[in-house]
């Protein structure tokens, strides 16, 4: 188990709840997070149409995750 | 200079920013709040930006302009927060010795904007309904999120 | 509408002007005087104008670019008088529901008033030399009139 | 014989050395105003780079010259 900081923006952080949050989780990925939580509150937008931060920067689904690191999901964006 | 603001942002002040002496042309872009969407009367939108990454990849934006057209200075704001119909969004410009390259360098910067930078658009409509822009999934209602 | 200005131009104010609740995007033009022109160095320039011909020939260019883009308002004013470096020579705004047409009005905009309207530009060269814009003839020495 | 205003702009405003003059002239048609002013005046521009604006509208070269009427020759232009 790793504690991650998970912070949430947009329909995410409506459908969770909250806008942050730090936890303990047996994910190793990003992917296997996001899922995990998908499960767990309901999110509307599969996998596919979310992308994954880490620590400020945009990873690939299956980037390792590390103990503290801080984890955010990108729901579609829709500036301008 | 990519910036995302909580405060209302000033055009005037920002256009001069790009003055320059080798430059002969400027083109701005203005992302106005509309009182309609896909047919439906619209009456606020809110926005929501995860800033420390939408600053990171507006920068990297600025930077591929640089790189793909010849232009002197490029400038983004983004706005965030609650704003009504008329509001400014975000604000694009661009200075150029030529107008040819400040034209296609403010185009991609708006576009690479909304495709890429983690901004967030909820809009409320006349009918009391809400929608996350381009968040409706399958079996939705309607081509919207409600919430 | 169209203008040809002997006053400085109020981008501000113009602008303002496009504002319309069905608007989404407005893109702006600005020309501004430059320090330099095919490689000479520019120290300020003159602007003159047929006025009544020229108001008439945009007033018909902002009525094409109605006809061939989804825009809301369009705007172009241009300066005559004597402008130094950095000075705003014309402005042109055009606002639309969508972004695309407003940048391709504007673009269309500037491109036609340039070609078109009776508007003329002397240039005065750091040398002591000055041109009016391409009014070379075949025999003139480099590739400006001088006078 | 007849009498037009004519009215100089630019390049040739300078090359004429006034603005504005109203002469009688024989020409029957814009083309032979301007040929018969280019010859006086030794203006630099040939016809082919200049247009002819008659009472504030462009007109074609062979357009007939009437008594009273206000003439301009365009040299190229260059806003923006």
């Amino acid at each position: 188990m790793i504690t991650v900081h998970i912070q949430y923006f947009a329909i995410l952080r409506e459908q969770r709840g909250v806008a942050r949050e730090t936890l303990s989780t047996p994910a190793t990925t990003t992917a296997a997070l996001y899922d995990e939580l998908r499960t767990r509150h309901g999110f509307s937008l599969p996998r596919d149409r979310v992308r994954a931060a880490v620590d400020e920067s945009f990873v690939a689904w299956d980037t390792p995750l590390r103990d503290g690191q801080n984890v955010v999901f990108i729901p579609p964006v829709a500036g301008g | 200079m990519f910036r995302i603001s909580t405060e209302p942002l000033d055009p005037a002040a920002l256009q001069r920013s790009l003055a320059d002496a080798h430059a002969g042309a400027c083109v701005t872009f203005e992302g106005w709040v509309r009182d309609h969407n896909d047919g439906r009367p619209v009456l606020a939108l809110d926005y929501e930006a995860y800033a420390p990454l939408a600053e990171k990849e507006g920068a990297r934006i600025l930077a591929e302009a640089r790189e793909k057209f010849a232009i002197v200075g490029a400038v983004c704001i983004h706005r965030v927060g609650s704003l009504r119909i008329g509001d400014l969004a975000v604000w694009v410009g661009v200075s150029a010795a030529h107008r040819g390259a400040a034209f296609d360098a403010c185009r991609f910067v708006i576009d690479e904007t909304k495709a890429r930078v983690p901004v967030w658009k909820k809009e409320h409509y006349a009918d009391g309904d809400t929608a996350w822009i381009n968040c409706a999934t399958r079996g939705d209602h309607a081509a919207a999120v409600k919430s």
